[in-house]
């Protein structure tokens, strides 16, 4: 019993304890500043108990304004990113594998890569329309380079002798990317997919600036920026911080998984 | 049939760190033989072998595997690498490591289990299937690493060093396995070693390469009595006289120092 | 590249979408033309470049080590992890305004949202290459007496480098992408974000200029890479020439360009 | 409005500064018509004449030039009332309205519809999705009473925040019914589309709605009492100057605006104000009650200083 | 001085892989000894070698290094890993290579060069310095690892399979090496092999392990007439005899299949 208690604490030091007190120096900061550009963290929690989670129980304590504006950010996130990471996977994979692929590509993705998604509205939106398909396009076309870059790196890097080994037993082109390349490339991938994580919350609130929006935590952010509701934006912020954290602790349980051989190949300790 | 004619290979061709790894060597393995290479170290077997298994191109001269000029893989071969840790794929179990290439047999899933299982039974592994490769010691890597090449049952198959990190005892058994299993299924070998006693008891022919760059220096018809057993054919007198004949050429030809 | 354009191109002709709201390649090629040889966007040019130049090293200075930090002491990771993954999801676009209160609207907030986004990627990509590191190699120089740090320095860092460049090369497009979407939301003065949403304004909206704009900051984009690539291809000349070493392996192709 | 200093402007400039606490402001100010007045007073030297020494920085919205009022990089912004009372009720701002800006004038904002658009009177509007270019601001509370006035029912209309250059598009392929146009876009809509007017949201009871002002805080105003005061007089002297004379403006414009010359010569101007009038002020207060945009009332005449101006 | 005393290790204790790899051993080694183990393969030595370098933490029992519990690796040790491909730094060249742990010692660099030098001329590598390891054969990467142990002389050596990968001649030149060095430098060398000829050939003493998990069998003290030589030593009878002996203790003690 004690043993346990004794390894809570620990893990609750370990991990917690840093941001408990760094949390307890910001209502104590901002309550002296008086700012109303930076409410207590208490204010904010309290707005962000009102806007979203007084709900029905049964609704998981949702609030109406949480249904509608928090599950489509999560859909648009999800959707965005799941299309981000294959094209970036596969994109990656014909980069770092094929010289024809290389050439053919290389320049337009280095060229696409550096443009600002903001200097393009007019363009997503003459190609796609409003709505949906638009912002799905901007999260996509957004997140996909960490993942495309790093994947490109992993398939590049594959010890040799892996190749050879694929080469020598003649398997197939097939084969050889869906057993050796990609194992190997998966922990490097892995980082752009992490990167991508909190990029594609980050691109939905973008997306969601976009014209003809109507709903979405990003929607509610800039309404609250533009009438000057502070807390609301801070609960907008806070709320996105919360669900990045989360999003990632469940992205690391599936790392985990997934790569259990090489953290344990590697001596490494998660 | 296995022919290399006027082989040649260089490094780096033109660059600061330029080699001549082998030079104008001209070997033929006859179906069904085994045929032992052994040779000073850095002296280019490896890099023959990397030749006849397609993995790199000659810069002159050429190899025929079957009367056709290998520029691929040829079908049907297999490698035991020199390296044999980093050639197994460490996210892929023992068992799915060494079932991996039979999957281009077209061997449906229970089938392929069922033969990398009694490869690794073979090597003296039968536990080790559900392992992962770096659970495994150095020596046990390097069978795996055989199990994988006998389990796949190729027509010629080509080892570099394969038992060069297990003991006396197991490295017997490997010998003589290796010898029954050509044997059974008929296949082409050829093995490098730098065990000289090795090379006579398992070789049919034994081809003693020169110091980079390599080419064949000498070439030893093996004819001791089958079948061939680790006490007896070991004191027969033609064994030692051939290990000694083989020594000599060896270091006959390796750097002095 | 080309084909691209032509594409585009094509699209414009072809009426598929409106010329008005999406000029075709050519225009905007020559507008992007005309824009090289106007000082007025020379300037704009210049202002962003030092935001972008500023933000992004300022960002590899933070992040490698922080990234070397927390890829190697575990419980500094465990520690500060629920505040960094909590800062990595605020949109920087909700951070204007409190930085521009705090710290002031000039160079220095887009430097500093420069450097807010563009660290991550170099932080992510260093933890990860730190766990690619071959243990074996951190053994053998810690079994010399090397301490963490100098296993660190010697063994880890440059093993992980490539990786961490990589997440270099896109860092940098990330903080391209920042300093320009900065100066379209909030940027005064110079700036090519500046110069894109005056063109913006417009009535009609000077598309041409927008998009030659953009053309201007994704061919920036693009040398800034070739740059990149190149100096990876002379720091890494071992990592290529290694993984190219077996190059013919028609899989392995693509390496080190 | 009594004035307390009625010294002519040359007068308090020949006295060198005339006691100003501040001769060089830097003052915030939108790439619109609106802030013309600022410009005209720049261009006229008028804030010269009371010993100021103006400075614009061209900022792309009013909400991002507070945090610069707040930490001090300028001293004044020139701002849409609906924000500014907004942040004032929500205590980011203590706010000072320095003086008037701008009106709606007739056909300076439009409601237009595509020429083969069924919506044909204001009625047709109920149901359809109309462009602002931010939700909740001044667009939407001047529509709105004109639509009650109009027997429209104001909730039926969907809005949707689309920037100033995704308009036209956003309109042409179909994705608004009609499209909410502030000048120039109502001449250029109406001239290359041949777009038709539906609506004057700035007619009936928002005719002549104040739209912006020039703001500065509380605190910089108690500080600065006198330099707010000739601050105001320039700009009010500048409006008078613009009333009827087009030509002033038109010069201007192309400085801080997109606007070139030719289009100078045939936007529609909003009224710039020459004096500052509470009354016509406090009714955007209480539209902004009545919406529910503001947690309590706001007694505008107390955030106002009395125009000193001729 | 270095004891061991009742060791353990089980790797992945509770999980499904558990493995009991070394069971209560003990063993002493004098100072300046030459201590050759052999046993099966896959019994445990490359972990009793990773214990003693500090390398990793036993589950039971102490290693004591001059009666100093080991905890970190000890000061002045070298190890020359089974995986020498995998302990050579790729990014270094073959000099940087065995250069690099002298700065340890705080060699200036003109010093380490020099030694780094030399020590490669020892192991028969005179002209490698400059090259790249994945440029080298297995058996001179092998070298490579060895003259990087030698060259840091050590006071306690750790060897895994030292030869493991050079031809017949280099092994016997680098045999003599090791005798050399130990004689000149008054190391302690602990060395696995599973060549029973070498660990009687250079051993002072040979201490044969049983199949996993390990615990010593056999001890045998070595006691041929000194200097060793390969031709005369090999034929002294007690040679033949301790040979025999150690043969017939390692193959009472491998798995049978
Ligand atoms: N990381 C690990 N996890 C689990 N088991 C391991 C691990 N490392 C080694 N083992 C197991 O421990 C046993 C001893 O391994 P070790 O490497 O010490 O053997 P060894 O005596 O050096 O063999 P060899 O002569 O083949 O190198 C082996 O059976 C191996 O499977
Ligand atoms: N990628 C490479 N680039 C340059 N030189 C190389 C390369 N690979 C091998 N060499 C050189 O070619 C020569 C032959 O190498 P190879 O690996 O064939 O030797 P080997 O006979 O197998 O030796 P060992 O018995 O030590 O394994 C060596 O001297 C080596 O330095
Ligand atoms: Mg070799
Ligand atoms: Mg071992």
């Amino acid at each position: 019993m004690s043993a346990v208690m004794g390894r809570l604490a620990r893990a609750l030091a370990s991990r917690w304890l840093l941001l408990i007190l760094l949390v307890a120096a910001w209502e104590w900061g901002t309550t002296i500043a008086g700012s109303a550009f930076f409410p207590p963290p208490s204010t904010i929690v309290t707005r962000m108990h009102a806007m979203w989670f007084s709900g029905p129980p049964e609704r998981l304590f949702l609030t109406d304004l949480a249904v509608e504006n928090v599950l489509p950010s999560l859909g648009r996130m999800a959707g965005g990113l799941a299309g981000g990471a294959v094209l970036g996977v596969a994109l990656g994979l014909a980069l770092g594998l094929s010289a024809k692929a290389y050439d053919y590509l290389d320049g337009v993705l280095q060229f696409l890569r550096a443009i600002p998604p903001p200097a393009l509205v007019t363009v997503f939106l003459v190609v796609f329309g409003f709505g949906l398909r638009m912002q799905l396009a901007f999260i996509v076309f957004s997140i996909v380079w960490p993942v495309l870059l790093n994947t490109a790196d992993g398939a590049r890097s594959v010890e040799p002798l892996h190749l050879n080994t694929g080469q020598v037993f003649r398997l197939s082109r097939a084969q050889r990317i869906s057993l050796i390349v990609l194992p190997s490339a998966l922990p490097k991938i892995f980082a752009g997919l992490r990167l991508a994580l909190s990029l594609s919350l980050i691109v939905t609130v973008f997306a969601e600036l976009l014209p003809g929006t109507t709903n979405g935590i990003g929607f509610q952010l800039t309404v609250a920026y533009s009438t000057f509701n502070l807390p609301a934006m801070w609960a907008g912020i806070l709320l996105l911080g919360i669900l990045g954290y989360v999003l990632n602790e469940l992205f690391l349980v599936a790392e985990r998984r997934v790569l259990a051989w090489h953290h344990s190949a590697q001596r490494v300790e998660v | 049939m296995l022919e290399i004619e006027n082989l040649t290979h260089i490094y780096g061709g033109g660059g600061p760190n330029e080699h001549h790894a082998i030079d104008g060597l001209d070997l033929k393995v006859a179906d069904g033989e085994l045929l032992c290479i052994v040779g000073p170290s850095g002296c280019g077997k490896s890099t023959l072998l990397r030749s006849i298994a397609g993995l790199i191109s000659p810069t002159g001269g050429q190899v025929k595997v079957d009367d056709v000029l290998v520029k691929q893989t040829p079908d049907n071969l297999a490698v035991v690498f020199q390296d044999y840790s980093r050639s197994l794929f460490p996210w892929m179990s023992v068992a799915d490591n060494v079932a991996l290439p039979l999957r281009r047999k077209g061997f449906d899933r229970r089938k392929r289990r069922a033969a990398a299982q009694e490869a690794l039974e073979s090597v003296g592994l039968a536990e080790a299937g559900r392992k992962y490769p770096f659970q495994l010691s150095g020596g046990m890597q390097q069978r795996v690493a055989i199990a994988r090449a006998l389990a796949y049952r190729p027509t010629l198959m080509l080892m570099d060093e394969p038992f060069g990190s297990v003991d006396a005892q197991t490295r017997e058994d490997l010998e003589d396995l290796v010898l029954e299993v050509r044997r059974l299924h008929q296949m082409t070998i050829v093995l490098i070693t730098h065990d000289i006693d090795e090379s006579v008891y398992v070789g049919d022919r034994v081809v003693v390469l020169s110091k980079a760059p390599a080419h064949v220096v000498g070439d030893l018809n093996v004819a001791l009595p089958g079948p061939r057993d680790q006490i007896t054919t070991r004191e027969h007198p033609d064994f030692v006289h051939l290990r000694a004949e083989v020594g000599r050429l060896v270091r006959g030809h390796t750097v002095a120092h | 590249m080309l084909a691209f354009a032509a594409l585009f191109e094509a699209l414009g002709r072809a009426g598929l979408v409106d010329i008005g709201f999406l000029p075709p390649t050519s225009v905007i090629l020559w507008r992007a033309g005309e824009l090289l040889v106007d000082p007025a966007f020379r300037a704009h040019a210049a202002t962003s470049m030092l935001a972008w130049a500023i933000g992004l090293g300022a960002a590899a200075l933070i992040a490698v080590p922080l990234g070397l930090l927390l890829g190697s002491v575990r419980l500094i990771d465990a520690a500060t992890r629920a505040i960094v993954e909590f800062l990595r999801p605020i949109p920087s676009v909700a951070l204007i305004p409190l930085v521009a209160l705090v710290i002031g609207t000039g160079l220095q907030l887009r430097v500093t949202l420069v450097i807010y986004a563009s660290l991550w990627p170099i932080l992510y990509n260093t933890m990860y290459g730190l766990r690619g590191v071959d243990p074996v190699a951190k053994e053998s120089l810690r079994s010399y007496g090397f301490r963490a740090p100098a296993v660190l320095w010697w063994v880890s860092l440059p093993s992980a480098a490539p990786f961490i460049m990589t997440g270099f090369r896109l860092a940098t497009g990330v903080a391209l992408i920042l300093t320009v979407s900065t100066e379209i939301v909030a940027g005064r003065g110079e700036g090519i974000g500046v110069f894109i949403y005056f063109a913006g304004i417009a009535v009609p909206a000077r598309m041409d200029d927008i998009m030659a704009g953009v053309v201007w900051v994704g061919l920036f984009g693009v040398v800034v890479n070739a740059l990149l690539v190149a100096a990876e291809r002379r720091l890494f000349a071992w990592q290529h020439a290694r993984l190219g070493a077996h190059a013919g392996a028609p899989v392995a192709v693509g390496a080190g360009r | 409005s009594g004035g307390t200093d009625t010294a002519s402007p040359q007068t308090s400039a020949a006295a060198g500064n005339g006691g100003l606490e501040k001769t060089e402001l830097k003052v915030a100010a939108l790439p619109a018509i609106d802030s013309a007045a600022l410009f005209v007073a720049i261009d006229q030297k008028l804030f010269e004449k009371e010993g100021l020494k103006v400075t614009p920085e061209v900022v792309q919205s009013s909400p991002e030039a507070i945090p610069m009022m707040l930490n001090g990089e300028i001293d004044a912004m020139f701002g849409n009332y609906v924000s500014m009372f907004q942040a004032h009720d929500q205590g980011a701002l203590k706010l000072r309205i320095l003086a008037e800006g701008s009106r709606a004038a007739p056909d300076s904002l439009s409601i237009m519809a595509l020429p083969d658009s069924p919506i044909k009177s204001a009625k047709d509007l109920e149901g359809k999705t109309i462009n602002v270019n931010v939700l909740r601001n001044f667009q939407e509370l001047a529509l709105t009473q004109v639509l009650k006035a109009n027997d429209v029912d104001p909730a039926k209309i969907k809005y949707v925040a689309v920037t100033f250059q995704n308009i036209m598009p956003a309109w042409q392929k179909g994705q608004l019914d009609a499209a909410y146009l502030g000048e120039p876009m109502v001449t250029a809509a109406t001239s290359s589309m041949g777009a038709r007017k539906i609506l004057d949201p700035a007619s009936g009871p928002a005719a002549e709605f104040p739209i912006s002002g020039y703001i500065g805080t509380q605190e910089w105003y108690d500080k600065h009492p006198k330099t707010a005061a000739a601050f105001q007089r320039a700009l009010h002297n500048a409006a008078k100057m613009m009333e009827n004379n087009r030509e002033v403006v038109a010069n201007v414009l192309p400085n801080f605006t997109q606007i070139d010359k030719d289009t100078a010569a045939t936007v529609t101007f909003p009224y710039f104000s020459s004096s500052d009038n509470p009354v016509r002020l406090q009714r955007v207060a209480d539209w902004m009650l009545e919406a529910k945009w503001l947690t309590k009332e706001i007694d505008v005449k107390s955030l106002m200083s009395p125009t000193t101006s001729g």
